[in-house]
């Protein structure tokens, strides 16, 4: 889950991580008092998505009238697909030089990775990897003063700047542990004399971890559909074509939709239907699918715990509930194959044997009703 | 001769009294899964299955050898789970349990390799040595030996694929599920080596997909260290960047992790790239004729 | 540093581990008014030794006179040879059953080890091995709910008493290693219904560590004359002879007095000065010999790193100093030792080559100048 | 052969530009010791007695090959700099600081052992080989090798005794220092085995004191699995229990640790118990004769 800047800001606070004198605001009113009790600031979009300076996201002003001004601007806009609802107005900072630090996941060492570098305030892909410290740290052993001596040498941070980093890193890294985030990073990270200041703030928490964290802000990054979905416990992600597809697996998805995106064809969506579903989750599956008004629906079981007849059978009383005229591909192999196939020949349906003959006629399928 | 686990794995569950827990405790055995003891606080005492159910690991390893351990607890609780089956001395957890917080994860995994164990998972299907021991939810009846080695990130994906190589006459000697999660006790490289060295196994597939860069260093890997003839299938060329599509793993993010680069690496690594699944059967047949 | 059993109750407190309500006092008078307030209640010596209990060192009362004419008697009296100088006037409580709680350091396994029996309220030495749980916790690893369910197991505990006992572990196991504590003891720890409640508390903190824990109130448990050398960093344990002891390194200084023990002789303390003490450290040691106003001094020093010509020259300072009367046996061999023993030579004294005609020669000094 | 260090190790001295530091790294390198690198935060780029000065062990271990590192760095960073050691590669750390944390002093003994190396001390003299390599603070001219074994857990006093060995005529194969404290990486039963197994090793001293379990347990490993002949001396026969002397591991406490248990179970285990220290000698030449 990733946080707003604002929300990140709130969480380096609470670890006495030192961030820019600043307030959230919703309104051009609300950006303008901010302004008058600050004196110059920096107006920030708070939007889930980077490049949001690019994209004019973020004014200087420095009196309250132009704050109000460009607020009202930047609250009419839209980054990155997503509209801007509060921003940040937060003091402008006396900039010396700009770092970057981070610490992130790495799968393959399975720890945490620090990554650090004296080229900040520019996008970390574009730093030179020679510029860029990494650092795994053990997690039985936890981020450790030697670490950070390291760490200062590789950068050649010396002397008084050295300790406020690897002061900070210790403060960075004990968030990142404590609030079980998959990601903190800051970019910039101003040095203003010997002094840290962070002057961005992205956090992303893990959802799995979400339970430990009950006072923590829910930030919805999901659409309504794929919220619906996530309740139901099931991994739906919204696709633009019009091929409703249900597959138990997410490889086996992922697989689907790769072999109808081979065939020509476009899925409207991503559902994991999960590895062993029973009758009543492939029914709310299905409900969802149609709510999305697909062309056609391919559904692609194979049944290992899954059983071919919960299936069938969850499908065929979601049939009859909404009088279901979409047209239905249907490939059902596994476990109790035979009794499925016989539930849906009841119900008028020929299911196929492998996933190339299923969307291949999907495909087919979604051509003729499309034209 | 087996990788992790064979026909003399003494094996534990844990949260054995749970619906999944009995229920594929049922099918291990059914499968032949030497299944001797199983966990479960406060239900010590019990049976399931005929299993004698313990309160604790210890409790149980006191009473039987133990091997290895499969994982049906919740979440929340499965790191507890998993140090408390390596503290018994158990060298294979096999964490089936999905969404386990990832720092979780990471302390599992990395405890276990100071104690000389793996972690199998989070998130996996399992592993099975075919004809010898399950250690897993995958279906019994697609695991017949044989002599392909089959790797993957995905369940289901890898049934089918497994299925389709059983159809056409090849059986397996190993399949691990490595697990959807982003961190992960065995990555491609570390059971590469075990089935480069295994008697048994005369192809490997790799079952991956979007998501992280695992396919990317097995293909460093191979390059350097496998002899054996690799096919590979990846799921997720059409996923959109910025989406986890199901598997926490499975993302492409600031332009990490694509299908492309995955591709790309392993061809290069020479390794056979399927571009549908049941195109690997075909690959298979070709280079085993 | 062991902490008073108040002390401990209030660290207790600091980690939510229930004791019984109560005050320390120190006057009768305080006594008083503390059981006006809480009711009927036991009045406890305060002192840094076991067995008080069967010292007649607390008592129970049920109103403020007696509470008063109880504490009187109590800070009169003087406990393994500890004066009562603090009660601890606490709430009599219900007691269905009394465990026995622990953790302790193994050096053996080089860890922390829980300790817990079901057989509290007597000394834990009494208490079969049978009936006592010991489980040694990874550091690494920390405390996990597993190993306490195994605790509780072993022990035979379920239900809500399981749940209690575990509860309390892990916060006594957090204070064990937040505090850097080498012992923490609850005995008894009394069970009253679900609840339980820590009745005694037995503290002891690392002296290593004491600067992580600035704000801990110190317990002084050595002498003037040890507390003197330690503030000199001298490590010194005063005895009940005649023969003032230095020698250099722990390990020789206890070896010299098991030669002096050996041949007769009643050696006066134990002093350390150091493995590679130098000219001002030796004299400061010197010094304080000096004030024990023995009858005889030994001196032993191997030189390794300890220059034998440092050792001699301090000695030859404080004696000109102090104008040293007392009757000195000095064995000098090893770094520098021509050196060193030209100088003693120079103040006409004679030293030894071996550690035994040292030894015998104090012993047959200490008994001339007895007699 | 010898045992933890020989002519080949290669040592890295944490703060060697202190006092300390700096001076025994001259008397290491006088006894041969192969000094390689520093470590001193905010030296780096000096040299002290012409070995290199580093401002981290990684930045070290980047120039050198490491083996060892012996640790002359205050109490309160002694845990931060032995784990720094360990992480840089290093497979023995000798930790001479005295008043150690014992809770850091467990910490960093753990994670050494995970990590397959080992902590000798905290608040040891060190260990030499003799003749090959000195990792410690004891006098150089003591040590001249022969066929004595010695492992011990005061300096001073193992100095005594190394000396009325030498001269009498017997030299040393290792001396191991222990340490006084109450936790430390190598007990007895650690170091027993190597001596038992090092064939330069002829005759075991076993040097012990008050305090603790160490003896007793040494002495149930030396009935079961120590053929060559074993002396020792322990100290603190007259020493009042419940008093530290000097060592922190030094002290009688609830009745365990007293001088009359260790004696009692060393002699059932055919140990020859010297009662003074110049018996050594006496008995050694009873044995090798």
């Amino acid at each position: 889950m990733k946080l707003f800047e604002f929300m990140g800001k709130e969480l380096f606070k609470d670890y006495a991580i030192p961030v820019p004198d600043g307030r959230v605001v919703r309104t051009p009113e609300e950006a303008a008092a901010a302004a008058e009790a600050i004196g110059s600031v920096v107006i920030k979009s708070q939007v889930l998505t980077g490049k949001r300076g690019k994209a004019g996201g973020i004014a200087f002003v420095d009196d309250p009238q132009s704050a109000q001004q460009e607020a009202r601007r930047l609250l009419g806009m839209e980054i990155g697909g997503f509209p801007v609802e509060h921003l940040l107005v937060e003091s402008k900072i006396r900039i010396d030089k700009e770092l970057y630090l981070a610490i992130t996941l790495d799968g393959g060492r399975r720890c945490p990775l620090i990554l650090a570098s004296l080229e900040g305030g520019m996008d970390i892909e574009e730093v030179p990897e020679a510029q860029i410290v990494k650092y795994p740290v053990d997690v039985t052993l936890g981020l450790r003063p030697f670490m950070a001596r390291e760490i200062c040498r590789r950068l050649g941070l010396t002397g008084g700047q050295a300790k406020a980093f690897s002061d900070l890193l210790f403060k960075l890294f004990k968030l990142f542990q404590e609030m079980d985030a998959e990601l903190v990073e800051i970019n910039p990270l101003v040095i203003s004399g010997d002094s840290l200041l962070a002057a961005d703030a992205k956090v992303t928490i893990d959802e799995d971890a979400l339970f430990r964290h009950q006072a923590l802000h829910r930030v919805e990054e999901r659409t309504d559909l794929e919220k619906k979905a996530h309740d139901l416990g099931l991994a739906y992600v919204e696709l633009e074509g019009d091929i409703a597809v249900m597959a138990n697996g997410a490889g086996m998805a992922m697989a689907t939709l790769d072999m109808l995106h081979y065939y020509g064809g476009k899925p409207a969506n991503f559902l994991d239907a999960g590895g062993g579903a029973g009758v009543e989750q492939t029914a709310r599956a299905l409900e969802l699918l149609l709510a999305t008004e697909p062309r056609v629906i391919l559904i692609n079981i194979f049944g290992g715990i899954t059983r071919c007849d919960d299936v069938a059978k969850a499908f065929a009383t979601v049939k009859e509930a909404k009088d279901l005229t979409t047209p239905v591909v249907f490939r059902l192999v596994g476990t109790n194959e035979a009794a499925g196939l016989e539930i849906l020949r009841g119900i008028g349906i020929q299911a196929y044997r492998t996933m190339q003959e299923t969307a291949q006629k999907a495909v087919e399928l979604s051509r003729q009703s499309s034209a | 001769m087996a990788i992790y686990i064979d026909e003399n794995t003494r094996v534990m569950v844990q949260g054995i009294t749970g619906n999944q827990g009995s229920f594929h405790t049922r099918q291990m055995l059914a499968y032949g899964t030497r299944i001797v003891a199983g966990v479960s606080p406060g239900k010590g005492g019990q049976e399931v299955e005929g299993v004698p159910v313990f309160d604790t690991a210890e409790a149980a390893a006191a009473q039987e050898r133990l091997d290895a351990s499969i994982l049906f607890v919740p979440a929340a609780f499965a790191l507890d789970g998993a140090l408390e089956a390596l503290n018994a001395g158990m060298k294979v957890v096999v964490a089936i349990t999905e969404g386990i917080p990832v720092h979780d994860a990471m302390t599992m995994i990395t405890i276990a390799r100071q104690k000389g164990a793996v972690v199998v998972g989070p998130n996996t299907f399992g592993l099975v040595s075919s004809g010898k021991c399950k250690i897993g939810i995958m279906p019994n009846q697609i695991y017949t030996p044989g002599s392909v080695g089959v790797v993957a990130r995905s369940g289901t994906l890898s049934y089918e694929i497994v299925a389709n190589l059983q159809e056409a006459g090849y059986g397996t000697s190993t399949v691990v599920g490595l697990g959807g999660d982003r961190a992960v006790g065995l990555n491609f490289i570390d059971v590469l080596p075990e089935l480069e060295a295994d008697p048994e196994t005369e192809l490997i597939v790799m079952v991956g997909e979007i998501g992280g860069t695992a396919e990317e260093e097995a293909a460093k890997y191979i390059e350097a260290h496998v002899s054996k003839p690799v096919i590979a299938y990846l799921a997720g060329k059409s996923a959109p960047p910025g989406k986890r599509m199901g598997h926490a793993g499975a993302i492409i993010e600031r332009g990490r992790g694509t299908f492309q680069a995955k591709v790309e690496a392993l061809s290069a690594a020479g390794v056979e790239v399927a571009e549908l699944p049941f195109q690997v059967p075909e690959l298979a047949r070709k280079i085993l004729a």
